[in-house]
């Protein structure tokens, strides 16, 4: 049996040697005796700590633990590999806003919400990417397909799940009131119609 | 912010939510050379819509209805004019921005001023959800993506080169061999019996003994050990070799040892 | 100006997030100002001696440095992404199976059997695996080499003898209950290569 400096030193080689995250179980199926969860934790935990301060860190994501370059570190990065990965219009980006925060939603849904038709392209981008998946279909005529983020969005963007998306802004009345001077306003004013045939639910992000 | 005095607003208006609108200031003039620019820069009509309200510090939920339409349209008129590509979009709310003007212009009986809902309400939770999925995406594109803003680290992976040998097991042999019957439809010619089989692993085996040892007297090819129904397996094995001219078997007389070799240019 | 220390942390984020080893102009590139080779060359030996021990190692190659598993943590690499064994052709798979249920057989038998001719390579990757040998030669023209399974065959299968193998009446029985019986000979007439000095007969000729 392992001790646990040795396993500890397994997993960071796994973990080193992988791009994808490892969950707690691929880390538990590195050891021929299984030597928990709570002790996985406990050396992730410590692997964590020594690589504190460092250029690279080992982070938490929705399907595992990766080690990754930290986000100042980039410059360097980039001295190594001069070609910079394309920025997504914001066409792309405002599509994705709306599959993460009011998901599962149909093309339609994001149109309603955008005020304009969703290229198929857009889409593909972000299927393309991983980022997005059909989940569904919603049982209405065509049922049009409903789309959801993967685990990979997730992971691409350093997320544990969800929840940790940015929180969604309360949006100013105009730009030089005084911002807290207008909430109530916006709730009496702006309700959430009852129309829910073409808007998604609200999820609990609001506040 | 200092209203304009040109600007002409419906006083029915003035009611609405009991204060006092403000005013659309008269100067929303883009040069002309930047239009094309600008309007490229938006994403369809909410997003349009947003901009004039922002832009304006117009009070998003108690939108002014006449200076906003007119602002619309006017960039819509301007779209037209140079024949940019104009989407439906853009047609449909003005159509919309209209509606809800002249239905704030419309008198109402005091009773049902109360209950009616804002002819506006629909617009502005439109635009509100569309402003905050704006900012969401803008919020989304800050944080660090892998590939753009962190890299995942991957060690290369020494690996000694073992070559993986494919895996076949019996089942494998007699899917290929089905495959095959089914192919050539031999089933009805090549009857191959259990027993055929055994008789077919022993002819191997006493080929390649003989290979080895050259030459082997009769006796030496039965193993009399290994009981009667082996023994007579690996004499019809002996026989089929002989058969098939695989073997010499040669005895110089009667009740003289009888030898077993390889058939005749096998010596060499 | 990075003091040692943080010039040694740029290097090992650097040499962790690229799997193509450095040079030691690609690593003195990293920095503004230029640290001099002997100064890059002693912060690596140092990132070496600070690696020893563990599961990943720095590594001096011919192109430059890297960062590697050990040898010896191969057997975690490969419980993390079991590699998928590769198959044999149908082609082997075939004459494998000719050699085992018609042996002793000549190269003609089973191309008779095949109904397209058996390249060299068929035999000769059987033969590299040690599963079938010359067992000896048929006294007609030519004098062809008669091949039949050998221990390490049986061995390799798990198999006491070829009595073990699936009889050949149950295969015949199911037979007539595939309805797949036609497909085969198409998709099997295409790939096979005929060698022009042996040219086989025609699949379609046996049916």
């Amino acid at each position: 049996m392992l001790n646990p400096t040795e396993a500890k030193r397994v997993m960071e080689g796994a973990l080193l040697a992988t791009a994808v995250p490892l969950s707690l179980s691929a880390l538990r199926r590195l050891f021929d005796e299984d030597i928990g969860s709570d002790t996985v934790r406990r050396l992730l935990q410590e692997l964590r700590e020594e690589w504190s301060g460092r250029t690279v860190e080992l982070v938490h994501l929705a399907s595992g633990w990766r080690f990754q370059t930290r986000p100042d570190f980039q410059r360097y990065v980039e001295r190594m590999q001069p070609e910079k990965p394309p920025r997504y219009s914001r066409a792309v980006l405002e599509t994705l806003a709306i599959i993460a925060y009011r998901q599962p939603v149909t093309r339609g849904d994001i149109e309603d919400i955008r005020g304009v038709a969703v290229s198929p392209q857009v889409i593909k981008t972000l299927e393309t990417r991983g980022w997005i998946d059909a989940v569904g279909h919603r049982e209405t005529p065509g049922r049009p397909a409903l789309y959801g983020t993967t685990k990979t969005f997730l992971d691409d963007l350093g997320l544990r799940s969800l929840e940790e998306l940015p929180p969604l802004e309360e949006i100013a009345q105009t730009l030089q009131y005084d911002p807290t001077a207008g909430e109530d306003r916006v709730e009496e004013a702006a309700p959430e119609p009852a129309s829910a045939s073409e808007t998604p639910p609200e999820p609990d992000a609001q506040a | 912010m200092t209203p304009s005095p040109q600007i002409e607003i419906p006083t029915p208006q003035a009611k609405l939510y009991g204060e006092p609108l403000i005013e659309l200031p008269r100067d929303l003039y883009i040069p002309p050379d930047a239009l094309e620019i600008v309007l490229e820069a938006f994403q369809g009509p909410l997003d349009l819509l947003l901009y004039l309200i922002r832009k304006e510090n117009l009070n998003i939920l108690d939108i002014p209805m006449a200076p906003l339409t007119r602002q619309y349209l006017e960039y819509v008129d301007a779209m037209r004019a140079r024949n940019l590509e104009l989407a439906a979009e853009y047609l449909v709310m003005a159509a919309i921005l209209m509606a809800i003007k002249s239905r704030m212009l419309l008198p109402r009986p005091p009773a049902q001023e109360a209950e009616e809902v804002d002819p506006r309400a629909e617009l502005v939770r439109r635009l509100l959800e569309y402003e905050r999925m704006k900012k969401a995406a803008q919020a989304l594109e800050q944080l660090p993506q892998v590939g753009r803003d962190v890299v995942a680290v991957t060690v290369w992976i020494e690996k000694t080169v073992v070559e993986q040998l494919p895996g076949v097991d019996a089942q494998d042999l007699a899917e290929a061999w089905r495959r095959l019957l089914h192919r050539a439809r031999l089933s009805a010619h090549h009857h191959v019996s259990r027993e055929e089989l055994s008789v077919r692993e022993h002819m191997s085996s006493i080929l390649r003994r003989l290979r080895e040892h050259r030459v082997l007297e009769f006796s030496e090819l039965f193993d009399a050990t290994r009981g009667v129904p082996v023994l007579v397996v690996n004499f019809l094995a002996v026989l089929e070799l002989a058969r098939e001219l695989l073997i010499e078997i040669t005895q110089a007389e009667c009740f003289a040892p009888i030898y077993v070799k390889l058939g005749n240019a096998e010596s060499h």
